[in-house]
């Protein structure tokens, strides 16, 4: 069977990164942003797994991974708490919209 | 036969993410992303780490994903559901983000990185994984080494060694966790709750 | 053993080549690890779709029956027969033939590609269940935990079906689906994982394993809070397959039909079957993991089948257990429906406080329980029950000298076949 | 090792050694579940939380600081009296507390550093817990939620401290951030409190993640995370083939940590991801805004410098011009940092707005520091400087860092806190309205005199703690200089800038001092008890400026920084 490498799998998660990157950095929209992030964590993570396989990082990749799922999901519930704060007060969602502290 | 797995995967996974850029309904975005990160739980199977690839279906896509969900549905009613980013900011960000593509992909896969493994593990040692006879039934069963090194003893690394002293254990982080979730948890709760009641009613 | 169907996936026994009959007469060439991989994925794909419909069939079936003989009816008594066995099929092919519409409001995407993300994710969750010893697809360390991880993802599904029908009883149903869903998945975790404590594996096809002989070798007699926890973890998962009364995702009364008001023909046929199928898929997993699975709870029975050297006998001792396990997921199925047209229909708040604040400290209360029972009592047996694969491998390994504990620790589970075979040590309890 | 081998070691050896050390931190997760108990049985109508959280804080803070003075003064050959019974109540050893060394397999690092920033975040946590309970920022239903998200944010910070580990690095990021976001957006029926808590979510998330990925990419690459090995890791990859940027390995190490840079830089509010900072500050109740400023950026000091040398340790001089490159990169940084920091807060009307521009400013003078050591750690061969000029260049900078965060504890708290307790009174935080509140009598004027303490020595004036501060690190970057003359530029801006600073902090003193007393405003009283708390927090900025007590304090500053660089 022809195997995959490394390689693979890092462009995989490369990939990832930048396109949650890029969800960060152009969405207005608060949860949109927050998807982003996921996926930036998600780059992270096959990049910890891979190595967890192909390179001498071993079981450690794979706790990290582990790890990272968790605290995304802390992150998640507070930032989405956070969100629907915001649409309490403000009634959207609009990042672009949370202008009024400025100097 | 993995190669075309991994080319599925991959594929799911890489889409999943590229639509989730493009698209500007958050509900399809959610739906994307499940699709991403689902995939990205199969690319974790075929790294032989089916207890984080479990893991990863069970609370990201289960969990996390559909409290996104949730969050859509409380916050964006009607005009809100889809909210543009202008044009021009998705082209400049798409061409920007194009860039450090290429950059990361480069430099990343520029990296000898089997290379580097062989240089390392002649010098410090072989990877744990790649241990004989500690996974059981062919490849992927980690559920047990994770277990053990999540309470602090790392018998993939340890058992066998003459080392002075254990290898890194991950009870800490293990429990601290916890408490990190318990504190988070009364935070999301505490903004999520409902505005307080005035005059604090006797009875509930 | 003759290896045939009693291996632990047809794919591992395609990869070992045996050479079987048909191969030599048909002068077939052996098949490589990619075809037995292939081969084994479409025979398991065959089955598994084959026996996904089946229970649905029944179960709607078998709903319409017990429902009207509670009501004091009689329910479908033309379409094939005196007792209307053809119904479903009946009501199928008429579901089949109607208009395939959608509202103008609904995301059209979102609104047909959500009834198969239903039913992929509750028929992928067949994947992990041994319908028999070792009549698993795949058989992994992780078995129960995927599981359940691929059943939470049905949710998903739902939750898009009643966002993107573009109604509000749709998405009223659709948010409290995923209220529901969220908070119910950490009591079924906690039961679920009160037999895994037990067994010292959460591979399904062990938990099933440990508990063959008599039948207070069962986990749920293991000790009282298993007892307990079999009944918490069965009410939970009737919650989770949104089953009255924690019906609120589709609650007819108030949102003329939750998530799925909507849909017609066959995307709404579609959520039922993942429905039935869902249904009969957690209740062979209650049965799995509390009820000693496919094993009849009467020693000599199943011992007979598996101490005899024919592969043939081993053989229909499997497809004794299939039966047996089929017999007792149709019971809890049976018992669903009863509770079904029994009971009337929570409101929502109660089913939140349900969770919350009853099953989930409930379902915290017995892991703690059943966690110290193990600790106090680690090798002594409670009801005739042998002491927990973990709990012998710990003991052996602070036992016995270093390369012997190592082998203990290292490979658990073969140790565990070895002690399994041992039928004195199986039956007879402690040693 | 056979497996019991393993468990007695990890039980026997490890675990009793570490929880014994990580007792203060154990405290403060009991105090959290008490908090909550209290609630959940009632009792909080009884007993007003904050007394739970300000019990368990002083209890954590007198563990942390027996631990403190057992490990500095050798632990039992004291006779302290009290002393040794508190020490045999918290069960201290000499094998435990009192010997450096990594804890919880590894995970963890025990030596004087982590000491000294956790004894650091637990008296700030001390004191910011008293200054809630005199402004009265949550009130008894909300208390327990408060109390909890501080405290988890605190543990969060003591364990950032002393990671030792890429994994608790990021576990440390995150555990301090999170709870943060909360508090940031406490008053939730403000709108302007949840458009802060927005913004500090998002980039806060987006920099946790960009942060993770270069930790993935530096694990990945040199195989661990243990951040001993990182360092001799990497020159042994690198071995021979010379640090330059057709490497890719280097490529690789260089992208990986300026990600993780980023992740820091958040947290630090350096100038290019210092967006968040202004809003949530002034989105945020001043409480909040002077703890995250103190605590969070300490934390962050100490695992930048931690991070920095692990991946900059060889051993050898194999890293010296990544050394070097990295070092005058954070320069620029600084500068860029503090320059702006300074401009951008002249325009301010908000006083926490503008305190949150100093504070920039501030972060800005702290890094040169880092910047100045490593600088100094490459000099080895290439500037002729001895082994031990090194270690003892690159062990000022450290202190000055460290002295500097001292002082900042107190002069930032004491500006905050005064902004608190003078928004209790006149429900304001403009500049504007400060006028004339001197006028005042009694307790505000008192008030006043320490925001003038504050200030000056926010701005580096001689009699006060933050001129010797801000001293130690000019003349530890000044000594750097001689290595790369853009050091010698670093501390010119530095100087200049000091002296832009000078107009704004005067502008509040003027309004405050100068100003004449508005017409028709109602005199304001205050209770005693908040005019000896601003006294007791401003005191401090005194001693450890011109006193006699100063020389103590650098020398315990400078103890503790030389465990760094053996």
């Amino acid at each position: 069977m022809e195997g995959v490498g490394i390689n693979g799998y890092l462009a995989v998660g490369a990939v990832l990164f930048v396109c949650g990157v890029i969800c960060m950095a152009t969405k207005r929209n608060g949860i949109g942003v927050l998807m982003g992030v996921e996926l930036v964590l998600n780059g992270a993570n096959v990049n910890f797994v891979a190595f967890s396989k192909f390179g001498p990082l071993g079981l450690d990749g794979q706790i990290a991974s582990l790890f990272v799922i968790v605290l995304a999901a802390a992150e998640a519930a507070v930032a989405l708490a956070i969100v629907l704060n915001f649409y309490n007060n403000h009634l959207t969602i609009d990042v672009d919209r949370a202008n009024e502290l400025q100097g | 036969m993995e190669l075309l797995l991994f080319t599925v995967f991959a594929a799911a996974a890489c889409g999943g993410a590229i639509a989730v850029v493009l698209s500007q309904n958050v509900v399809r975005m959610a739906f994307y992303l499940v699709i991403s990160l689902g995939s990205t739980a199969g690319l974790f199977f075929m790294l032989n780490a089916d207890f984080v690839g479990a893991t990863q279906l069970l609370i990201y896509v289960g969990g996390t994903v559909v409290l996104l969900i949730f969050g859509v549905m409380l916050t964006a009613s009607g005009p809100f559901l889809t909210i543009k980013s202008s044009p021009g900011d998705m082209v400049q960000a798409i061409l920007v983000g194009a860039l450090f593509l290429g950059m990361v992909v480069v430099t990343v896969l520029q990296v000898d990185w089997d290379g580097n493994a062989a240089k390392l593990e002649s010098r410090y040692g072989v990877s744990s994984l790649e241990r004989p006879g500690y996974n059981q039934r062919g490849e992927g069963h980690t559920t047990r080494s994770i277990g053990a090194a999540l309470l602090g003893a790392r018998f993939d690394k340890d058992l066998g060694k003459n080392r002075e002293q254990p290898s890194t254990g991950y009870l800490l982080p293990f429990e601290i966790v916890s408490v990190h979730l318990l504190v988070v948890l009364i935070g999301a709760a505490y903004l999520a709750r409902a505005k307080r009641r005035v005059n604090v009613p006797s009875e509930f | 053993m003759m290896p045939l169907l009693a291996t632990e996936t047809i794919s591992e026994l395609l990869r070992e080549g045996i050479d079987l009959p048909v191969f030599d007469f048909w002068d077939i060439p052996p098949i490589g690890e990619t075809g037995a991989l292939i081969l084994a994925a479409i025979v398991h794909v065959a089955l598994l779709a084959g026996f996904f419909g089946l229970p649905a069939f029944a179960g709607i079936w078998a709903e319409r029956k017990v429902s009207a003989r509670i009501q004091d009816r009689l329910g479908p008594t033309r379409t094939g027969g005196r007792f209307g066995w053809l119904q479903s099929l009946a009501d199928g092919i008429k579901l089949l033939q109607k208009e395939d519409l959608w509202p103008n409001a609904a995301d059209s995407m979102l609104f047909r590609v959500a009834p198969y993300v239903v039913v992929v994710s509750s028929f992928a969750a067949f994947l992990f269940l041994p319908f028999s010893d070792g009549w698993v697809a795949l058989s992994l360390d992780v078995g129960l935990f995927l599981a359940l991880a691929i059943l939470s993802l049905e949710v998903l599904g739902i939750i898009l079906a009643g966002y993107s029908s573009g109604s509000k009883w749709s998405l009223f149903g659709g948010m409290r689906e995923a209220a529901q869903m969220v908070s119910y998945e950490v009591p079924l975790g906690i039961t679920a994982v009160i037999p895994v404590l037990i067994a010292g594996s959460m591979n399904l096809n062990e938990i099933g394993r440990m508990q063959s002989g008599w039948f207070w070798n069962w986990f749920i007699f293991h000790d009282p809070f298993t007892f307990l926890a079999f009944f918490v973890f069965f009410t939970v998962t009737l919650a989770s397959n949104k089953r009255a009364p924690f019906d609120l995702a589709e609650a007819e009364s108030e949102l003329v039909g939750g998530f799925h008001t909507e849909y017609s023909g066959f995307r709404w046929s579609v959520f039922f079957l993942a429905e039935y199928a869902s249904m009969y898929f957690v209740s062979a997993l209650g049965v799995i993991l509390f009820l000693g699975g496919w094993w009849t709870g009467i020693a000599p029975i199943d011992n007979f089948f598996r101490a005899s050297g024919d592969w043939r006998v081993n053989y229909l001792g499997n497809v004794l257990g299939f039966a047996v396990l089929l017999i007792k997921s149709s019971k809890l199925v049976f018992l669903q429906i009863w509770i079904r047209w029994t009971l009337p229909r929570l409101r929502i708040d109660q089913v939140m406080v349900t969770c919350l604040k009853y099953l989930v400290p409930i379902s915290c209360f017995l892991f703690l329980g059943a966690t110290t029972w193990s600790l106090l009592a680690p090798g002594r047996v409670a009801m005739g029950m042998k002491p927990g694969l973990g709990a012998r491998a710990i003991e052996a390994a602070v036992e016995t000298p270093a390369t012997e504990s190592e082998a203990a620790i290292v490979r658990p589970v073969d140790d565990a076949h070895v002690a399994m075979s041992d039928d004195s040590s199986m039956i007879g309890g402690a040693k | 090792m056979s497996v019991s081998e393993i468990l007695n070691g990890l039980i026997y050896g490890d675990l009793t050694r570490s929880i014994e050390v990580f007792c203060p931190e154990v405290l403060l997760c009991v105090t959290v579940i008490v908090l909550l108990l209290l609630r959940l049985f009632s009792l909080d109508h009884k007993i007003p939380p904050y007394v739970i959280a300000l019990g368990g804080s002083v209890v954590a803070f007198v563990a942390v600081l027996l631990q403190f003075v057992f490990f500095t003064t050798g632990g039992a050959e004291t006779n302290l009296g009290a002393g040794e019974t508190l020490f045999s109540l918290f069960q201290l050893t000499e094998a435990g507390v009192g010997s450096p060394g990594e804890l919880f397999t590894g995970l963890l690092m025990h030596d004087a550093f982590t000491l000294f920033f956790r004894l650091g975040l637990t008296f700030f946590l001390v004191l910011v817990v008293a200054l809630t309970v005199l402004t009265g920022i949550p009130d008894n239903e909300d208390g327990p939620d408060f109390y909890t998200l501080l405290i988890g944010s605190t543990i969060g910070m003591m364990v950032a401290t002393s990671a030792n580990h890429l994994l608790m690095l990021f576990l440390g990021v995150e555990m301090m951030s999170v709870p943060s976001y909360v508090m940031v957006g406490f008053l939730k029926g403000r709108r302007s409190s949840s458009e802060a808590a927005l913004k500090y979510v998002v980039y806060g998330a987006g920099t946790a993640g960009i942060m993770l990925y270069g930790l993935s990419l530096i694990a990945g690459l040199l195989g661990t995370a243990e951040f001993a090995e990182l360092g001799p890791r990497l020159a042994y990859l690198i071995d021979g083939d010379g640090v330059t940027l057709s490497n890719p390995n280097i490529v690789v190490t260089l992208l990986g940590v300026m990600m993780v840079l980023v992740g820091l830089a958040f947290k630090l509010s350096l100038v290019p991801f210092h967006f968040w900072c202004p809003d949530a500050f002034e989105g945020a109740p001043a409480e909040i805004g002077g703890f995250l400023s103190v605590a969070s950026k300490a934390a962050a000091f100490a695992l930048l410098v931690r991070f920095l040398l692990a991946m900059t340790a060889s051993g050898g001089g194999e890293l010296e011009s990544l050394n070097l490159y990295l070092g005058l990169a954070l320069g620029v940084m600084a500068a860029v940092t503090m320059t702006f920091g300074n401009l951008a807060a002249y325009g301010q009307t908000n006083v926490k707005r503008l305190l949150a521009y100093s504070t920039i400013a501030h972060a800005g003078y702290m890094l040169m520091a880092v910047s100045a050591m490593l600088v100094i750690t490459n000099a080895a061969e290439s500037s002729g400087w001895s082994a031990a000029q090194v270690q003892d260049g690159a062990a000022r900078c450290v202190e000055g860092l460290m002295y500097y965060l001292a002082v900042y504890l107190f002069m930032n708290l004491a500006a905050f806190a005064i902004v608190a307790l003078i928004r209790n009174e006149t429900f304001s935080e403009e500049i504007e309205d400060y006028n004339g509140l001197a006028h005042h009598s009694g307790t505000m004027t008192v008030l006043c005199v320490c925001m003038g303490v504050a200030m000056f020595s926010l701005l580096g004036m001689p009699p006060f703690g933050g001129f010797f501060a801000k001293l130690l690190i000019f003349a530890s970057v000044w000594n750097a200089g001689s290595i790369h003359w853009l050091m010698w530029a670093l501390v010119v801006i530095a100087g200049l800038n000091t002296i832009f600073s000078l107009f704004y902090y005067l502008r509040v003193l003027k309004a405050m001092f100068i100003a004449p007393r508005p017409e028709g405003v109602r005199s304001i009283n205050m209770s005693g008890l908040v005019g000896a708390y601003v006294v007791v927090i401003t005191l401090p900025i005194l001693l450890m400026g011109a006193s006699p007590l100063q020389n103590n304090l650098s020398a315990t500053a400078r103890y503790v920084a030389s465990v760094l660089f053996p």
